[in-house]
């Protein structure tokens, strides 16, 4: 059989990809790749899905579509895996992002959380040291400390790119470190408080003084080739930096990084956040023995040694299985440790200081949450870029937000 | 105007001319030559511009993770298919409109175009759900039907333009030598159109062939042109400047030939009718 | 065989009507010529014979059977276009097989009836050539030829020379001449040049707005106009018309004298007047002579030259037995 | 040219064009019609039964909604402007002669055969990026602080995008109406005294006329529907929100198909008022 | 003022000598006509003249000043082209006001030129209609009209009637004439058409790849043709050429009869012939006499009527003292 799998363009996936010879081999299958960016991925396979195009045999899609697509009995419980498989060895938080009601719906392929990246060499050239779980307050005095806009280095690289996948990931997930929240337990948008104030205008001022140029156009990958530039003197962010940022052939500061857990105030949230990627089958697939033994390939222990045999420990995917960072070998990557740190510190299902409605940390688990979010991204970025204050953001953030939730009927 | 044009004159004409069209042109140079550098050195500060070791590697990473060939394939059989059907069902119509004219072919015309202007996000869903329904999506023929209908208003205009200036005698003439209107269409009118037609075939080629809503919402796997394999580069991880540009070179590479090659005939061919 | 008959055909185009009900009978065999001003309804009456267009009424015979409804390609007829409608992306051979291959005459056929055409219109060296090569006169000929091989029963010609310089019109005039000298087939040609219409014709047909003025010979047409229309549109210089007092002396409301049927002293005669313009071509000499107290200025011709010039007094005289006279519908009285 | 066969045979030829033409307006316009007066929430469950005009109604009232049409208008607005104007110098600049005009005229039209994704892209990423760019190096070369193009100037850098893309369309066609103008025309007014400026003035720019028309009415069809360009920049963020890019937010992304369809029936009255003003000035400039 | 002097004016493009060096002078005031074969240089001699052209070698002066490189709008020239040249995009009344707008002429001045020149040229009721509003006659005059207003020192003519029918053509070029009449100014006038010659022209210079072969008033050229290029392409029909024994009996390479000097008769006479195609137009008979043992057909002009046909045989008189004769290399011998 032939199996049609969407996924994003990822090197994790594109790994993926190169490897799928060894799975035709054991089973027999053939597997046809559609790999798209994500946003044009996720797009694709909401319309694909929501329609029951069935245009594809398994999906990679993330641990904010998992739970709202099996409550609406679009994916296919994956609870039949064989012993071998070892569905326990898990990451809870991630098999607890990826159920509903306690039944596995996507098996996570890889996970992560978000944690700080920073310069060894710029820390100690401005006299400061990073303590393991360093505060907002510290992390704002090094970053201004080790800006230097005329050698082109910034001292902290943050999300500015509007998209809720992109600032408003990282931004959630912060604002739940100054004890904000995206609604109270009646569904109430949350903009308008005092927490939400303090941490877009703690994030505005930090960036302008101590961030790059054209901040607000800055994702993951932007940000990413300007540490790995040398132009960044901390950057947090995902976990699965970690590899890029400290290998040698794509980075000029590979042996210059270390890391920290994402930073606090004090309030008993850090501002990591949780995330994995997952394959999912959708229901009504004629597939679905095959692409039960896709997944099962895919995600289990021996895809991570063969990842292992041909590209190296740093290279396997990380954040899914407990079993990885038990394994002597994984041990002696230098981010190993932190990684599971900060995947362990984050908590999906009591993601802030105040009680919310939602599951999810850097988002809501609600369908109408990534229009919203992008659209408030967009009022964040334009915030940023300094086309409107942090105040015109919320208010415009609070109105449209609400807007929508009544919209859809809440 | 056969005065002898000084050539200070002429100088300075060229001059201008070749800075600007290099100016127009750059962006694409640009990518070219940087689907041919390193990552570090496609970022490298200040740019280099050609004394850079050429390498190949990233048209080889392009290669080894994307079938450049099937996406490649596709978009030839897609453009070419659906320019193909358009022209076939669009022959007949221009020939009513030129030479039957009614007090309503300008409207029909102008509603034809009109139709160009349903915004394709509005109708995704729609057509998605009748796709489904027909059992067309991921398949080249549905993509072909689809780019045939939006292109089609442009094509019935355009043959239209160019068999208007195709006298009537002519095609009366045949219709006294015996010929019905097969023969008529066939044997006179379609021969004798054959530069407007090429003209239009290749304007239609280039629109489907770089059509990205419909293309990349329609298919998955086995249908995928090369607008779905640019949108798979279009942010990896990392530096990617180099391969973004092997990719988009790889993409635009054919097109930008075939457009090269045949540029006297849509120079002298894209008039709309701008030209009486 | 080619007798064509017109009864009560009436051409509409919309609301105008550019053919009223309108009766015509060309027999076969004969030259027929539709002369008439700009717009009058020539080639509309034309492509109704070919059946380009539908008539609006009545009813089109050829060859005795009712051929209104018959598409053109049916009616056996050919045509010969002004613009001469040759297909440029073929040879001149391919031209002029075409109407052969669409009545799928035997391949052998066609040969022998191509080398025909080509031999008696002197193409038998351009049958290799695309139309675009080929000079005015030489397309005229082939467009000739494309209507020859099909042995259509009757020709029709829309103004065939009218794209050729003054030169090749003569010459061409004369060889389509001689081809139904040669033929023998009915032709029906339509032209506004009243020197085609004179010199080709078996009959003439003058159209004014659609409605036929006068049919007869040429020379029918010449020496006994029917109305003033008539007499002023036939023959070149043109006839001149004297209205008032002048006329009234022959007790018509207008009287026509042609410019060749007026002598001309430098002492005396009838008329008087000053010469405007004298055009001297050297076998004739025109002269234009104004404030003659008869209306409008007289054009007079005369034979090889005579010296006069602009401002000289002149006597005219008129033949009177070349006077025409007009009533006040401007019809004829003998 | 027009008997009663001719005229039938007409209809029958015209009949697949129009009937396909007409089903692909027709049975998603009706489709998206119906969606527009339902709650349709694909992620809820699909179809959640009517509600009136309610669609419409939010459509309008959202804030995004006027700053949307201003946007695409800007935006069509701006392109067209700087396409024919440098369309209009670029055709006669072209139109003089030369050396190797045929190969600066390939490089002219170049633009126009790369697709619109890879135009984004390698704008944004290669000329655009504030720290990478090259734009950013020219800046950086002459002292300046480098733009942020696609913050700080989203709009402008997004016609300068779309323009460079339909530049050589434009010029194309005004090429060849350039090439049409008769000469002795020009001669005429040379002998009448009219300098190389009032030439182009009197003579050149009005025997553009009809082109020029034709070029509006075709870019502002393509242009009213420019989409990739947005995505793959700023996602409609900064002021670049088309009324196009809305929708798609609305569909897509809040997936939300009845407010979408609701917002594409406006799109489709946006279009149409913008399609009778052309078609007033093309049809009267088509007769002519 | 416009005298216009040629001094061995040459023109070449790239290596194609189109007009070989040559002298000519127009004098002011005077009616020029370019004549000869198409391709034969006329236009281009005009373009050079107009400044359209730059000259290879030579001098062009206009009243006496050298104007070799003065651009054309400095020429004080107006030229009028065979296509008209109208701005399409102006009233009748812009396209005229056009040559005084860009001589920044005041308002008022120009108001009074163009409602003159409307007048005169029968325009004033199309003044405010686009040219393609306008029949081909009207453009014609609004063409001239745009060129009156700038009162030039001379008038250049390429073709101006060669679009028109043969009924405008004739009237046109009356027009023309009676304004020359009027304003005295210099015209220069190419045509191919040797009865617009004839007839405009005060004098002719009759054109052949470049060379001037005559220059004369119209009826030295009619009487006294250099050679026998100008005899036949002066006159119509073309003067009949025979060589052959009949000339040798006067001791020439050739002899020439015009049409019009053979005295015809049906008894007797010095030649006899079968009459070919016999053309009746009223005024005048054209017959082409075949098989007269003198070579080619002969074509003789018979005021009036005869009735001859098809096959008769008739008996041909030339005119003794109209006989033109000429030597080996074709040239006049008297
Ligand atoms: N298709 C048509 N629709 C409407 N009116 C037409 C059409 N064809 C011809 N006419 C009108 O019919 C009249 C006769 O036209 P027709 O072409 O027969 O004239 P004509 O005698 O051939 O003139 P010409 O000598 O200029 O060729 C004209 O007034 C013309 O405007
Ligand atoms: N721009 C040019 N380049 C090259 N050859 C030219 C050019 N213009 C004219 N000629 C050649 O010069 C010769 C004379 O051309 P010209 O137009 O003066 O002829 P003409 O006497 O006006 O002919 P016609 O009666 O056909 O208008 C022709 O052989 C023509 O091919
Ligand atoms: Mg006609
Ligand atoms: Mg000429």
């Amino acid at each position: 059989e032939t199996l049609t799998i969407a996924t994003v363009n990822n090197g994790d996936m594109i790994r993926m990809q190169k490897l799928t010879g060894d799975f035709t081999k054991k089973t027999g299958h053939e597997v046809e790749w559609v790999t798209l960016e994500e946003n044009v991925l996720r797009q694709r396979v909401t319309t694909d899905i929501s329609a029951k195009g069935g245009q594809f045999d398994i999906m990679t899609i993330g641990m904010y579509e998992t739970p709202i697509w099996a409550k609406n009995g679009w994916l296919v419980a994956l609870d039949d895996f064989s012993a071998d498989y070892d569905t326990d060895d898990i990451l809870p938080a991630m098999r607890g992002g990826l159920s509903l009601d306690g039944t596995l719906y996507a098996a996570p392929f890889y996970g992560e959380s978000s944690m700080i990246m920073y310069r060894t060499d710029l820390m100690e050239a401005a006299g400061l040291e990073m303590p393991e779980a360093p505060t907002w307050d510290f992390v704002a005095k090094a970053a201004r400390a080790m800006t230097d806009k005329d050698k082109e280095i910034y001292g902290i690289c943050l999300r500015g790119k509007a998209g809720w996948g992109e600032n408003m990931a990282f931004l959630t997930a912060t604002s739940n470190a100054f004890g904000a929240r995206w609604f109270d337990e009646n569904w109430k948008p949350q903009f308008d408080s005092e927490e939400w104030a303090t941490t877009l205008n703690f994030y505005i001022n930090l960036m302008t003084e101590a961030g790059p140029p054209g901040a607000s156009n800055n994702g993951f990958n932007e940000n990413l080739s300007l540490f790995q530039q040398g132009k960044c003197g901390m950057w947090i962010d995902a976990t699965v930096a970690a590899s890029f940022v400290t290998n040698p052939k794509d980075s000029t500061v590979a042996d210059k990084v270390g890391f920290a857990l994402a930073p606090d105030t004090g309030l008993g949230k850090r501002g990591n956040w949780l995330w994995a990627w997952a394959l999912g089958i959708p229901a009504g697939t004629q597939k679905e023995a095959a692409a039960k033994e896709f997944i099962q390939w895919a995600t289990s222990k021996e895809y991570i040694e063969l990842v292992a045999a041909n590209e190296g420990w740093a290279n396997v995917p990380p954040g899914a299985r407990t079993s990885l960072y038990e394994n002597e070998n994984y041990k002696s990557v230098p981010f190993a440790e932190m990684t599971l740190k900060s995947i362990l510190s984050a908590d999906p299902n009591n993601p802030t200081v105040k009680p919310v409605p939602y599951v999810g940390v850097q988002f809501a688990a609600i369908p109408e949450f990534a229009g919203i979010a992008t659209q408030v991204g967009q009022e964040f970025s334009a915030a940023l870029a300094g086309q409107q204050t942090a105040e015109e953001a919320l208010a415009k953030a609070q109105a449209l937000t609400a807007d929508e939730m009544e919209a859809a009927g809440y | 105007m056969a005065r002898a044009v000084t050539n200070q004159r002429k100088i300075i004409n060229t001059a201008a001319a070749w800075a600007i069209g290099l100016l127009i042109f750059f962006p694409i140079l640009w990518t070219i030559l940087t689907s041919f550098k390193t990552e570090a050195t496609a970022i490298a500060d200040p740019p280099v511009f050609l004394a850079f070791d050429w390498t190949l590697e990233n048209y080889s990473a392009v290669m080894e993770r994307s079938n450049y060939m099937r996406f490649l394939w596709n978009s030839v059989i897609i453009a070419g298919g659906s320019t193909v059907l358009g022209i076939i069902i669009a022959i007949p119509a221009a020939w009513s409109m030129a030479f039957v004219p009614s007090k309503w072919t300008k409207d029909i015309l102008l509603w034809m175009l009109s139709t160009k202007m349903l915004p394709a996000v509005g109708v995704l869903y729609p057509i998605y759900l009748i796709f489904i329904k027909m059992g067309l999506l991921d398949t080249k023929i549905g993509l072909m039907i689809v780019l045939m209908l939006i292109n089609l208003p442009i094509i019935v205009w355009m043959l239209f333009t160019y068999f208007k200036e195709i006298p009537g005698e002519i095609l009366e003439a045949a219709r006294m030598d015996g010929a019905g209107l097969k023969e008529e269409v066939i044997y006179i009118l379609t021969p004798m159109a054959i530069p407007g037609i090429a003209s239009t075939l290749l304007l239609n080629v280039i629109l489907a062939w770089n059509e990205a809503f419909w293309t990349l919402n329609l298919t998955a796997a086995k249908a995928a042109p090369l607008t779905a394999f640019i949108a798979s580069y279009s942010s990896p991880e990392g530096l990617f400047y180099a391969k973004l540009s092997a990719a988009s070179t790889m993409a635009i590479a054919p097109i930008l030939i075939l457009g090269w090659f045949s540029q006297k005939q849509l120079v002298s061919g894209l008039t709309f009718g701008a030209v009486k | 065989m080619g007798r064509i008959v017109l009864e009560k055909v009436q051409k509409k185009f919309g609301d105008v009507e550019v053919i009223p009900p309108l009766d015509l009978t060309i027999e076969d065999g004969e030259f027929t010529v539709f002369v008439g001003p700009s717009g009058c309804g020539k080639s509309t009456l034309l492509r109704l014979i070919a059946g380009l267009e539908d008539t609006t009424d009545g009813i089109i015979k050829i060859d005795d059977a009712d051929a209104t409804h018959v598409p053109p390609a049916k009616r056996g007829l050919a045509m010969v276009f002004q613009s001469y409608a040759l297909y440029p992306h073929m040879s001149v051979r391919k031209n002029i097989a075409f109407p052969m291959k669409m009545a799928k005459v035997p391949e052998d056929e066609q040969v022998r009836r191509i080398d025909a055409a080509a031999a008696a219109l002197n193409l038998t060296d351009y049958l290799d050539r695309k139309p675009g090569q080929l000079s005015g006169g030489q397309r005229q000929r082939v467009a000739i030829g494309r209507s020859i091989v099909r042995e259509p029963s009757a020709f029709l010609f829309d103004e065939p020379l009218s794209n050729l310089d003054a030169a090749l019109r003569v010459g061409m005039r004369l060889e389509i001449s001689e081809l139904h000298e040669r033929l023998k087939t009915t032709m029906v040609y339509v032209t506004h040049d009243q020197v085609e219409a004179m010199t080709m014709a078996d009959k003439i047909v003058v159209l004014r707005a659609g409605f036929i003025e006068q049919v007869g010979s040429p020379l029918e047409l010449y020496h006994k106009p029917r109305n003033e229309f008539v007499a002023g549109f036939i023959g070149s210089p043109k006839m001149n018309i004297i209205k008032g007092d002048e006329a009234q002396k022959h007790g018509v409301q207008a009287i026509g004298i042609r410019p060749e049927h007026i002598d001309v002293s430098t002492k005396e005669g009838m008329w008087s007047g000053r010469v405007g313009v004298a055009e001297h071509l050297g076998s004739d000499t025109f002269i234009h002579v104004h404030d003659t107290g008869l209306g409008d200025m007289i054009t007079v011709r005369i034979s090889g030259d005579i010296s006069v010039k602009h401002g000289d007094t002149i006597f005219l005289t008129p033949q009177m037995d070349q006077l025409h006279k007009f009533d006040e519908q401007g019809l004829r009285i003998e | 040219m027009a008997t009663q066969q001719s005229r039938s045979a007409a209809r029958i030829m015209m009949a697949p064009a129009v009937i396909l033409l007409l089903g692909w307006m027709l049975v998603p316009l009706i489709m998206t019609l119906t969606f527009s007066f339902k709650k349709y929430l694909p992620l809820r469950g699909g179809d959640l039964g009517w509600v009136g005009f309610d669609n419409y109604v939010r459509f309008v009232t959202s804030s995004a909604f006027w700053p949307s049409v201003l946007t695409t208008l800007i935006i069509v607005g701006g392109v067209l402007i700087i396409t024919i104007v440098l369309g209009v110098l670029l055709a006669v600049l072209l139109n003089q002669p030369m050396w190797g005009q045929g190969i600066v005229r390939i490089l002219v039209i170049a633009p126009f055969f790369v697709m619109p994704t890879v135009t984004a892209l390698v704008w944004k990423n290669m000329f655009m990026d504030p720290v990478n760019g090259l734009l950013a190096h020219i800046w950086k070369f002459f002292g300046a602080e480098p733009m942020v193009w696609l913050t700080e100037a989203s709009l402008q850098s997004i016609i300068l995008i779309v323009s460079w893309q339909w530049l050589p369309f434009a010029t194309l066609i005004l090429l060849t109406a350039i090439q049409s103008l008769d000469s002795e025309q020009l001669e005429a007014s040379e002998m009448d005294g009219a300098s190389p400026l009032a030439r182009f003035g009197y003579i050149i720019l009005p025997h553009l006329g009809r082109a020029i028309t034709i070029v509006l009415l075709i870019q502002t069809i393509f242009l009213l529907s420019i989409f990739a360009e947005i995505y793959v920049t700023t996602q409609g963020a900064f002021g670049t929100k088309t009324l196009t890019y809305l929708i798609f937010q609305r569909v897509l992304e809040s997936q939300n198909v009845g407010l979408g369809s609701a917002g594409g029936v406006y799109a489709i009255i946006l279009a149409n008022i913008v399609a009778i003003f052309l078609m007033r000035i093309v049809g009267k400039n088509l007769d002519a």
